[in-house]
């Protein structure tokens, strides 16, 4: 069995999926999921950066201690669009939606995704929710915390909370159109051989969060749902003066919220096990545990959300069991870290940016992971929840993690997305001080929320402004940190080296084919005859010193 | 309130240092782990990176053995963690005997609070060293949460019911008190301060402040003017409604069949929503007493019921509350067992 | 994959089953069962009737296996949020009191 | 353009089959296979719902039982019926496509469609009837409140019931609504599927579309199966009317 042979190069060809056809029109209506995930990829920038731009706000008036920059009402708008940007316009779509959709039917060597026309609606549903969004945000904002707790949003906030909460609502179902389509593909397009286990773990991890994706994400549209029109009608289903419970709210919530944040870190989780495999030129190790834990954090962080409630009435006994089982939940990833760094070992290691990134994930992912243990824990919870130890944990796996990961991801595709190389150096600057800002900013936070520093707070005691000060120090580091990459991606994209078809020397499907790749992704439909990660058995290396997919076309 | 930087809170209450040593575990676990996995992260780096640009390296096959090891090591350290979290947790929500008793109103963007003896405060709960005081809390409008980090507990405050904790000080001094729940514009200004006081000044602060009626006085007064007289009896004996006397704390048997225990969540929907838990034996006549009582007035009405207790009762006797005793000061200073009178 | 035509006669039955079930549930709806049983009754017929509609009328009963898991997750996942959040509700207030 | 169709020789010509699929029965379990996912989401939304629904039941049991007793039981069966009807009307015209007869095809399309409608016809009546009772909740419709007669609930004015009655009828606007507006998308796509029918577009081998919304329309009625007793049902035995 030789799997060379089943593969040869691609002719370069100048024709590709951005260059096959021209014009404004065959973007807005392409129903190629490579043009999709570039239109996806631009508004999320564009998110990302109002997002951050909310972020800087937020640091720069918790600089000192009394509430002078910004007014508490402005403070409060602005720490909730932070949020509510950041989480479902930035986060949750990010690396599915622009990696995802990309790479899913390369990998498993498919033209498309099963529905190009529902891929493409999803990305109007996406933009049709922050249309709205920003509507709200431009007429007045909304205040309420990402979290819209009742019965203060239903009853006493007097900001935009229908027109954002319909946003959102609307936002979900683009969601769930991805996530409907990542699995049907996923269960039905895949190419000749590629069984499930030859799949790159990067599909695990895609489909695991389609799971949530599409078990979670309608209940958080029916909650948002309710709650405008409770907020409309003047009924309390939420609403205690009026026989209602806003615990159950919280519930509701939280049964969507929590698996959510498994949405934001798997699709990451994924491109890390990618990175670390390929620029390591080494198999995953344990690659079938790899990839079952990502469906286990799927299926067991359905059975945890109630560990946001530690401290409201919940019973006692449930927090108990949401305790346990959060602890439980940890595992998987625990499994996942362990074999990224077993992957390491006796590999060939290269410094490329993307792997700067990934090493960078593993580390503060695992602090982030950890520190999620001290608030999995009920005493330690109940002393730390809503401090800025919480929000130290989340920045630490959602920006230090998912984050990372999605720029380690960019970084990595970039010359199969654009056929263009980024500048290589600049890239490695800017992930070193993307690092170094990040724990600057928030490093101090976890002992800042743990000598009692709340949360969502405009104003503070003084005794906490030092842990204030390093941390909008770091976030200017880091606010500067994310704007090399944006200049260079732009750069790269009119003056970057070209790209050769596998400029990193890999067998994964998405190399074997050109750069950037055309329309119907391959020329002819791959069959698949190599597992995942199989770099060239190393006997035939030593003769041949070339890998899979690199051995020339007339060979 | 300290001149150097601090990186650990003030400890000051008596679970504070068992939050602490967990906290100090879980910080040692998550820093050998971090650095085991970034330590040999950059080893496997250093030591493994490329040297020839083609040099392929051998394939492993995974190992189940270790796999096993690197799951069953962290299940075992996080149930460590569960557990003691757990039974920390328990303790501190277990409620505890002879506690002071303190009613506690949240509403944006202010704490009110009363003591079960009747001095009123706004902001600042004056508290004495080394006895158990437990707060009945609740809000008028939207969710907060009483967090004093200094004692390492919280808990919300929620509309429409009551949520309970209770700490016990070991310091004096003067402790933040946050809301640490968002709760709207002035969110960040919802704080005040907790004054741990040797038991000797606290009995002077008490007595320095008395004033108001106590909340089980002026929940009598609402009892006749509100009329619960002509269905309870004049002073909670019975009638057409079940007898009062001696009910808290006992468990009532509902006419759905059932028990509930009659604490202070249950009297409260008692009179805001009679019909949810019907007494077995009765019938459904109790009119709903829901926004014709405040907040406030509600929990005297639930510190007169409490204050009530029977001759007769079978169960032990409820909290003894300090509500019941005429003289504030002396009821505060005879706790009932072992006085720390220092 | 060949599909399977489910015949005329399995529809018409089903049909009559469920306008049966239908009589059935509003009929049983005004009998005082003991033990408040009424609410068992009642959603079980629903459950029987919800189970042919998705057997026959959906084909389920001719299907792969993966339709037969999807259905049940779904099952299961409203289970989740029903048991966790109902674990919560039944077990409030225990501790509420010390006496 | 690469021209991708050439590479697999075995391909059918039918000019259903979009570019992406292998064949027709790719393309067949895909459409399937999506529309079972996605009535999963449907299932988790409606859950949310019922969840409320369970736990307002158990939280105010009297209030609901009147509040339920009130309901119209004659239009709400007629109504299961109807839709069960429909559901069966729907399954037969899966079956004709399936089988090639087009002419029954598309009057079984026509029928589930009229009664569908009468469906909403008949919830639209009740909504009214809903309306002149001002048993709306809330303040959603201005100048008609919630604020029924007491007395037709057995009640004295200002009993806290009222407020329990509120609750049963928001919940019972928010399942009925949310499953009527799904019963409209549902006409909307018989439209499309009768429109396209008309066209000849779909035979034995491209029937997909049919099929997939069927199994949409037989979840709409599955919903209503539990909706009925649910609503209309539980409590009758305490009396009532
Ligand atoms: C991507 C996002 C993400 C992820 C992946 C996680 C992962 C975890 N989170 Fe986090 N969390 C958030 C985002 C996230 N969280 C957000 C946004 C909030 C705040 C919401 C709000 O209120 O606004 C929050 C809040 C939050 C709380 C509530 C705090 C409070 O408000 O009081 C809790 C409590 O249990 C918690 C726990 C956990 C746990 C146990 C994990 C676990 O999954 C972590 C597992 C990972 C590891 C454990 C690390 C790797 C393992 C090892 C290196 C081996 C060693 C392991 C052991 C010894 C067990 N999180
Ligand atoms: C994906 C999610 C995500 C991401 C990426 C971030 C990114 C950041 N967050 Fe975010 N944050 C949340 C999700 C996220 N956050 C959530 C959910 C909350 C809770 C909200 C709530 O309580 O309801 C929160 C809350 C939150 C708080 C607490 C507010 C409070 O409780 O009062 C703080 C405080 O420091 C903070 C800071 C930051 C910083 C410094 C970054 C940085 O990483 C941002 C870095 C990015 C940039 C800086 C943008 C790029 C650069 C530019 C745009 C250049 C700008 C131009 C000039 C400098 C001229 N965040
Ligand atoms: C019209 C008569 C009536 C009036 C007035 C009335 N009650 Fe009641 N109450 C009842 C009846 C009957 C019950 C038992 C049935 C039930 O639980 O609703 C009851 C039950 C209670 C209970 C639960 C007692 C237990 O043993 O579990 C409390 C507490 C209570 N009432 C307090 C009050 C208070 C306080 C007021 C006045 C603000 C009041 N009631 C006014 C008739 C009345
Ligand atoms: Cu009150 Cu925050
Ligand atoms: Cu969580």
């Amino acid at each position: 069995m030789k799997p060379i042979e089943s593969f040869e190069l691609p002719s370069p060809s100048k024709v590709n999926y951005l260059n096959a056809v021209y014009g404004l029109k065959s973007w807005l209506l392409t129903k190629d999921h490579k043009r999709i995930a570039l239109l996806y990829l631009g508004s999320i920038t564009f998110f990302f950066f109002i997002g951050g731009i909310y972020a800087l706000m937020i640091r720069l008036e918790l600089l000192t201690p009394s509430g002078d920059f910004l007014e508490s009402t402005t403070y409060n708008k602005v720490f909730t669009q932070h949020g509510i940007i950041m989480i479902f316009f930035f986060l949750i779509p990010s690396i599915p939606a622009t990696l995802g959709n990309f790479l899913i039917p390369m990998m498993i060597g498919a033209k498309d995704l099963a529905f190009p026309r529902i891929n493409l609606l999803s990305w109007y549903v996406y933009l049709a929710g922050g249309i709205i969004t920003i509507y709200a945000l431009l007429a007045g904002g909304v205040d309420t915390g990402w979290t819209f707790y009742t019965p203060f949003s239903t009853t006493f906030s007097n900001s935009y909370v229908v027109a954002t909460g319909l946003g959102i609502f609307i936002n979900g179902f683009s969601s769930i159109l991805t996530g409907l389509n990542f699995i049907v593909t996923i269960h039905t397009m895949r190419a000749p051989g590629m069984t499930w286990f030859r799949m790159p773990l990067f599909c695990w991890s895609h489909y695991a969060t389609s799971l949530i994706m599409i078990l979670g994400t309608p209940v958080i549209a029916i909650t948002v749902l309710l709650l405008a029109f409770e907020r409309v009608s003047g009924v309390g289903i939420f609403n205690p003066k009026l026989g209602g419970d806003p615990v159950l709210f919280q519930h509701m919530f939280w049964f969507y919220s929590h698996p959510a944040v498994y949405i934001m870190v798997l699709p990451g989780m994924g491109v890390i096990s990618e990175l670390i495999a390929n620029f390591s030129r080494k198999n995953i190790f344990g690659y079938s545990f790899v990839a079952f834990s990502s469906i286990a954090i799927a299926v067991f962080g359905f059975l945890v959300w109630g560990h946001h409630m530690f401290v409201t009435p919940q019973s006692v006994y449930a927090g108990m069991i949401f305790s346990f089982l959060s602890f439980a939940v940890a595992i998987p990833s625990a499994i996942k870290v362990f074999n990224w760094t077993a992957t390491l070992y006796k590999s060939s290691i290269s410094y490329d940016t993307p792997m700067l990134y990934a090493l960078g994930f593993i580390g503060l992912f695992t602090i982030g992971g950890m520190t999620g243990l001290f608030l999995a824990s009920l005493a330690t919870d109940v002393h730390l929840s809503d401090t800025y130890f919480v929000v130290a944990h989340f920045h630490y796996i959602m920006v230090g993690g998912a984050l990372m990961a999605y720029l380690g991801g960019l970084h990595y595709w970039w010359p199969k997305m654009t056929g263009r190389m980024y500048p290589e150096g600049w890239g490695r600057f800017g992930a070193l001080v993307v690092f170094v800002g990040f724990n600057l900013t928030f490093l101090p936070q976890f002992i800042a929320g743990y000598i009692g520093m709340p949360r969502r707070y405009h104003a503070y005691p003084p005794e906490f402004q030092v842990y204030n000060v390093l941390s909008t120090a770091g976030a200017s580091i880091l606010g500067f940190g994310m704007l090399i990459p944006a200049v260079y991606f732009v750069w790269s994209m009119r003056y970057g080296k070209h790209a050769e078809a596998n400029p990193w020397h890999l067998p994964g499907l998405e190399w074997r084919t050109q750069s950037p790749p055309p329309t119907e992704n391959f020329e002819q439909t791959p069959i698949v005859t190599w597992d995942a990660y199989e770099f060239a058995p190393p006997e035939e290396t030593e003769v041949v010193g070339k890998f899979h997919g690199e051995v020339e076309r007339a060979s | 309130m300290q001149s150097w930087i601090p990186i650990v809170p003030e400890s000051a209450s008596s679970f504070s240092w068992k939050v602490d040593a967990l906290y100090f575990y879980l910080s040692g676990v998550t820093l050998f782990f971090t650095l085991l996995i970034s330590g040999t992260l950059i080893f496997f780096v250093i030591r493994y990176r490329r040297r020839t640009p083609y040099e392929i390296p051998r394939p492993v096959a995974g190992s189940h053995k270790l796999e096993t090891v690197w799951t069953v090591i962290p299940f075992v350290i996080a149930m460590t963690m569960f557990v003691w979290g757990a039974s920390v947790f328990f303790d501190q929500y277990k409620p505890p005997q002879n506690a002071i008793e303190v009613y506690v109103v949240g509403k944006q963007w202010m704490w009110k609070l009363q003591h079960a003896t009747g001095q009123r405060e706004i902001n600042e709960l004056h508290v004495p060293v080394g006895r158990k005081v437990r707060l009945i809390m609740t809000s008028e409008d939207v969710i907060h949460d009483f967090f004093v980090p200094a004692f390492r507990t919280k808990a919300d405050v929620v509309p429409g019911r009551y949520t309970t904790m209770w700490f016990e000080a070991t310091k004096p001094g003067t402790y933040h008190l946050f809301c640490a729940e968002y709760c709207g514009m002035n969110h960040s200004g919802m704080i005040g301060s907790v004054i741990v006081m040797e038991p000797r000044d606290f009995d002077n602060w008490l007595s320095g402040n008395v004033g108001s009626m106590t909340p089980a006085t002026a929940g009598q007064q609402l009892y006749q003017t509100l009329g619960c007289a002509s269905c309870h009896g004049g002073s909670g004996e019975g009638g057409r409604g079940p007898a009062l006397t001696g009910t808290f704390g006992t468990q009532i048997s509902l006419a759905s069949g059932g028990t509930v225990t009659a604490d202070e969540g249950y009297l409260r929907e008692s009179i805001i929503n009679p019909q949810a838990k019907l007494v077995a034996g009765f019938g459904p006549i109790m009119p709903t007493f829901q926004g014709q009582v405040s907040e406030d007035q509600l929990m005297q009405l639930v510190a007169y019921i409490k204050s009530l207790h029977g001759a007769g009762t079978t169960t032990p006797a409820p909290t003894p509350s300090a509500a019941a005793s005429p003289s504030p000061a002396r009821a505060v200073a005879s706790p009932a067992p072992a006085p720390s009178i220092r | 994959m060949s599909e399977h035509i489910v015949s005329v006669r399995v529809y018409i039955t089903i049909f009559l089953v469920l306008l049966v079930g239908t009589a059935l549930t509003v009929w049983a709806a005004f009998v005082d069962f003991p033990f408040g049983l009424n609410t068992i009754i009642a959603m079980a017929i629903a459950v029987t009737k919800a189970t042919f509609v998705v057997l026959y009328f959906m084909h389920v009963r001719y299907s792969t296996r993966l339709v037969w898991v999807i259905v049940g997750s779904a099952l299961f996942w409203m289970g989740i949020m029903f048991a966790f959040t109902f674990a919560d509700y039944f077990t409030r207030s225990r501790l509420s009191i010390g006496t | 353009m690469i021209e991708s169709h050439a590479a697999t020789p075995e391909i059918h010509g039918h000019p259903a089959l979009q570019h992406h699929f292998e064949n027709m029965e790719q393309q067949r379990e895909a459409g399937t296979l999506g529309m079972w996912i996605f009535l999963v989401t449907e299932i988790m939304f409606f859950g949310g719902m019922f969840l409320a629904y369970t736990l307002y039941r158990n939280l105010f049991p009297a209030g609901f039982v009147l509040a339920s007793n009130h309901l119209d039981i004659t239009l709400g069966a007629v109504n299961t019926g109807v839709l069960i009807l429909s559901s069966f009307t729907m399954a037969m015209a899966v079956y004709f496509t399936q089988t090639g007869k087009l002419r029954p095809q598309v009057w079984c399309l026509v029928l589930t469609l009229i009664l569908g409608l009468t469906f909403l016809g008949i919830k639209a009546v009740e909504y009214h009837e809903k309306y002149t009772d001002r048993l709306i909740p809330g303040r959603i419709i201005p100048g008609a409140h919630f604020g029924p007669d007491p007395h037709a609930f057995h009640l004295q004015a200002g009993a806290p019931e009222l407020a329990q009655i509120e609750m049963f009828y928001w919940i019972y606007f928010a399942m009925t609504g949310m499953h009527a507006l799904h019963m409209v998308i549902g006409a909307g796509l018989l439209t499309y599927l009768i429109i396209f029918s008309l066209k000849r577009r779909f035979d034995p081998e491209y029937h997909s579309p049919v099929e997939v919304i069927g199994l949409y329309w037989h979840f709409v009625d599955i919903v209503w199966i539990f909706l009925f007793p649910l609503l209309y049902l539980l409590g009758r035995h305490l009396g009532g009317h």
